[in-house]
């Protein structure tokens, strides 16, 4: 086992795998500077900075994709690829099923995602659900170093459209590039585990679709990716003092879902709280109450998502974002709703 | 180079005649919804495509069947597509607007511009997997307002890419005179943009083909992205059942229900000026006039301007062979459904 | 109570309210035509084509309500919302937000949508369950003339921005339009309670974000909005034949969402059917599983969504989107789990 | 006309060292994340607004402090809001990157290219309420690569809106030389697009206002849209803490833990050929150059170019009372900072 920042963990598989195909091409705005690393490795050609025209080269990607190579297209934020969106839904999602299964669309798109940092409400929103929407797309949201690398090997083999997310409080460059900008006299609420923890010594892929129980505790389950996980399993350590034992499924991928772990979890703990940093209504939070719903499996539920536009001041910015006490709170109250008047 | 007239003559012919059969095949009601054609546009296709081999791409836009006709897929397939057939083109999944052929990297899109990035994306993988190897965007000349198209033209510019951006330009989007919404002139807008840009009249299909020639040339080249700018004249319209078409050549039973509310509308009180009221009236009643008028090809018709230049001989010989291999397409093609389910 | 057209209703209300408001005006590709008697009454600067650049004038659509204008931005097909869905999703739902409440964005947004009719999977989406995604945004489907009228001119109204939908098998003149073309030979599944009905004499806002119980039944509740809800009410006859009776209700506004309407419902039937012609995840129907199960009531819940790229072969179509007799189906299954040997 | 000397002058000091100000609470961490200055472009920024009046609107990107701090918003309430205060301008819900304040018509977004679209409204609006009045768009010169940017030019050719384009260019998209990315002109661009097209060197703030009263001046009139294209070099990069300036600054400890990492990359096994590798470190090279040669303002700054046209007196004066005025509100905005919580 090695360790590795999650950061590096990405850059370790993409070294890894441009150099095993030369189809392997990525490209997004400054890539020549925020994947350095693999400029210098990989030269232009094949690590190649784009005008900030995104719906022309996330589209570009895909066709891309359909010509044989296997662009890996980098959105800087999520937020911003609401100007390209078309070139998801509409493209690569339908065109498998458009060309009646004939054409395949094996691109990753790779964004940052996620506030904590004090960025505003336009810089620092989730979106998963909202990319996950339309059938055709898989979207990846990795929690850890493991995964991040497990995931990104994944995307990259699987032959399909897959988007890969990467939390700005779990990928350090970001944080330095867009918070810190040198300065040392702020501080974030980093999950040390994601930000860097073990991986590998042979990188094997993270099935897309595989959810992960870390946490098992026969009170409640806890689901959520990405950071959310670590916030949930922080919230679990303090309901334990509580004696309250929390499950945590990290769900890893948010489509598409792996329902059986969930429900198997679910069906044990019969409560379910789902600690979603996209926003709360018509998504991924509601998705999985209608899963246990079909399963038909009776559970009390709750989410801690995010309700609104994300404010910039990072005080309030810090409640409207899922945190460790708002967890706690409903967690209490799902398991022992009379705690409430407590 | 000069171009084989006789080829492109019975490529352009084999689009017509198959479109033909299309359109009734539309109004017999076993093609649904929107069918765009390429009739009267043939001249663009043919005088490109004839210029493209196995490796080049095509990004297509809701006009998508010309080219692959002209590319020689097959017309079986095709019609059966268009019909929504399990066994047609893309298993009947894709339709009129979503026609895929991987053999050809063919790939069509309903979303007007996003041929644009759809042939930056083909030519980068040319670039890298098939050097000399070029991609081809059709679309109209509205679509050149749709920023992902003006961004595609800026990005193979800056990356070399073969690109040849190939402008249909018929003056309408739908019902909307281009020249009313479009600033500039599209030639110096691609310049700006960084690619070359040539201008022809796509009636005459040996003149866009030596446009193309270059055009092509220059991408396989490595040397960048062409704008080749076409005009041309679609007499069905924007698409079969065109609404303005349609009150062009059945006035009486087209405006009975329409004609009062329209009055009543214009004349009913509260509202704009009488005069920003005439002016309204007076840019409907030219919406149909233009209609009208584009109805007839005359001398906009790629396929006529071509056979003049034609032998008798040569011009009977390509007449009768397209005739009947279209013929006996549509004839496999509707077979089933001729006999019944 | 006079009768109208599904269209005609909407037209009548802009018809008034553009005579009483002359800060209303309507962009769009093609109004000239589309919307001809509101060009030949209001003139070119009030009903104004646009070119094909819905990015630039949806968006000036933002900021000519924050200018004082009551823009009723016109995008042909939501399908083509996806070229533009950055000023939805970035500006006009976050910008009363951003402002600290100072600035709201009082536009709508009319956009037409369903499928049913032969037009492939890039013509014939709902997207509403995505556009309802970001908080701010607000998302009306109306499902027959009166309520057309009456949420256009709730939409109008309201000072932030609404998302006007209106289905293609309601609105005559689209299927004119785009799939019949003068042709006399085609069917379609068309709805006729919602394509043509009474409205008021004197037209009155109807709420955004109050469902409506359109039928009651003690068996099971079907929920659904625009076309769906008729062929829940279709789906209801025929259960009655076979002993089953439900309660339909009609949702109307996707977001806000009437949560009570829909609990009060269903803590009588103990059972939720959703029909919906948007994705079946992370959208619409994950949102109704949520709700009850946030609200604590216990239900048997099924769904009958579009799972997949909509089909353009018209029969295959009609089997994606849901169909009445899926509905049945489901249904029974729902209210006698048994069944599903029979 | 001529410009009030002076009075630029005075607008421009009132905004550098406004930003000075912000620099040093942005070091301290008193405001959050990504801090985009105007630094550098004041004379770009002085030289338009100074033509706007009651009515006019401004769409601003991510670098709205200097239009605002000109056009006379409380620097209390907007020191206030980059510290997410709620007593802030837009109650700390906005920041940085959204300022907003509908007394002057101004908006901002800090998605690239959003502020041609709202430019466009704004423009319509004032078309229909309040004839005479215009609307500015503020934005960079990458930002002519984004679609939504290009069509709303067209838009507002087409429909004669009141709008000036201003694109302040400083050849720079974060760390991107944007020569490397954009194909062709960008004047020829805006003129394909149907706008008029005009450059200056946007560190001469009277050169700017000139080319800008003509611009304001035919869209008052309703002659539709002007591209004001205006050079400008900017000291602090892309935003305050930029990497490339870091590591120019102070380039030991900022490389420490890249060099290895880059040359280890640079030199493994597999990948691209040895002259390449060369060359993607050679443009890295370049890049880290190009950011040192920005540092100095030298003859590229407005302000320093403007001080040189005033006697000394003029300037003394503006100088104390600017920075006294600066000063206040500094202090008032960080009193309950100053205080403790
Ligand atoms: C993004 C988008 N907006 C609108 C439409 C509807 N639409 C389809 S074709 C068309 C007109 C296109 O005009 P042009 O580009 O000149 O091509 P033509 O049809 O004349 O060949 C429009 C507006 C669409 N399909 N996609
Ligand atoms: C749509 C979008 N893409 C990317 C970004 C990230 N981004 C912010 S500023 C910037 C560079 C802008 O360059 P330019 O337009 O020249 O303005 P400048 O910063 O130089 O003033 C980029 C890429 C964004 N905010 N929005
Ligand atoms: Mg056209
Ligand atoms: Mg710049």
């Amino acid at each position: 086992m090695r360790t590795m920042t999650f950061a590096d963990a990405i850059e370790d598989v993409l070294m890894e795998a441009m150099t095993a195909d030369p189809r392997i091409i990525v490209f997004g705005e400054d890539v020549h500077a925020i994947r350095m690393n693999l400029y210098a490795r990989f030269g232009e050609m094949r690590v190649r900075p784009t005008p900030i025209s995104e719906s022309a080269f996330l589209g570009a990607g895909v066709t891309a994709a359909m010509g044989g190579l296997r662009p890996i297209v980098e959105i800087m934020m999520v937020d911003f690829i609401a100007v390209a969106v078309d070139a998801l839904v509409n493209h690569a999602a339908k065109i498998e099923a458009f060309s009646g299964g004939k054409w395949k669309v094996p691109m990753v798109v790779r964004v940052a995602c996620g506030g904590g940092y004090g960025d505003g409400g336009q810089h620092e929103q989730a979106l998963w659900g909202l990319l996950a929407q339309v059938p055709g797309m898989k979207v990846v949201v990795p929690s850890n170093p493991a995964d991040a690398g497990g995931l990104m090997l994944s995307a990259i083999e699987d032959d399909g459209p897959v988007v890969f997310m990467e939390h700005k409080l779990l990928a350090d460059y970001w944080l330095d590039y867009l918070a810190d900008g040198g300065r040392m006299n702020l501080d974030y609420d980093i999950p040390e585990e994601g930000a860097f923890g073990p991986v590998p010594d042979v990188w094997q892929p993270t099935p897309i679709g595989e959810a992960k129980i870390v946490r098992e505790g026969g009170d409640l389950t806890m689901a959520a990716v990405g950071v959310g996980l670590h916030r949930c399993l922080e919230a679990a350590a303090r309901l334990t003092e509580q004696g309250i034992e929390a499950s945590v499924v990290d769900l890893r991928t948010v489509s598409p879902l792996d329902t059986d772990t969930l429900c198997e979890s679910v069906s044990k703990t019969r409560g379910l709280l789902v600690a979603d940093e996209d926003y709360k209504s018509f998504g991924l939070s509601g998705e999985l109450a209608a899963t246990l719903m079909e399963a038909g499996i009776p559970a009390r539920f709750a989410r801690v998502c995010v309700e609104e536009t994300i404010p910039y001041d990072r005080r309030r910015e810090g409640q409207v974002l899922p945190n460790v006490q708002r967890i706690v709170e409903v967690a209490r109250q799902l398991v022992d709703p009379g705690s409430l008047v407590a | 180079m000069e171009p084989d007239g006789v080829a492109l003559y019975s490529q352009m012919l084999k689009s017509r005649r198959f479109e033909e059969a299309v359109t009734a095949l539309w109004r017999e009601g076993h093609i649904s919804a929107e069918m765009h054609l390429n009739i009267g546009e043939e001249g663009i296709i043919a005088g490109v495509v004839d210029h493209l081999s196995e490796g080049d791409a095509m990004a297509l836009d809701h006009r998508g069947t010309a080219p692959l006709v002209m590319r020689g897929v097959d017309l079986v397939l095709l019609i059966k597509e268009l019909m929504g057939e399990e066994d047609g083109l893309c298993a009947g999944m894709g339709g009129h607007m979503h026609l895929f052929v991987p053999e050809l990297l063919a790939a069509s899109s309903g979303i007007v511009g996003a041929s644009g990035p759809a042939a930056c994306g083909f030519a980068l993988a040319n670039q890298h997997l098939r050097p000399g190897k070029i991609a081809i965007a059709f679309f109209g000349e509205a679509a050149m307002n749709q920023g992902m198209l003006m961004e595609s033209i800026n990005l193979a510019a800056a990356w070399s890419l073969p690109v040849v951006f190939v402008c249909k330009d018929n003056g309408m989007a739908i019902t909307t005179p281009s020249r009313k919404v479009t600033g500039g002139n599209l030639c110096t807008r691609a310049e700006g943009l960084g690619a070359q840009a040539v201008s022809v009249d796509g009636a005459d299909v040996g003149a866009v083909w030596r446009a193309a020639e270059k055009a092509v040339e220059r991408a396989r080249k490595g040397q960048g992205p062409t704008f080749l700018h076409a005009t041309c004249r679609r007499p069905e319209g924007h698409f079969l059942g065109d609404p303005l078409l349609r009150i062009v050549r059945n006035p009486v039973d087209e405006l009975k229900s329409k004609v009062g509310p329209l009055v009543r509308a214009a004349t009913g009180s509260g509202g704009a000026s009488v005069g920003r009221r005439a002016a309204s009236l007076g840019s409907i009643m030219d919406m149909l006039g233009r209609a009208g008028k584009m109805r007839k090809l005359g001398r906009h018709d790629p396929l006529e301007r071509q056979a003049k230049r034609l032998s008798g001989a040569e011009r009977s010989g390509v007449d009768a062979a397209v005739e009947g291999e279209v013929a006996a397409a549509i004839r496999a093609a509707t077979e089933r459904m001729e006999a019944g389910p």
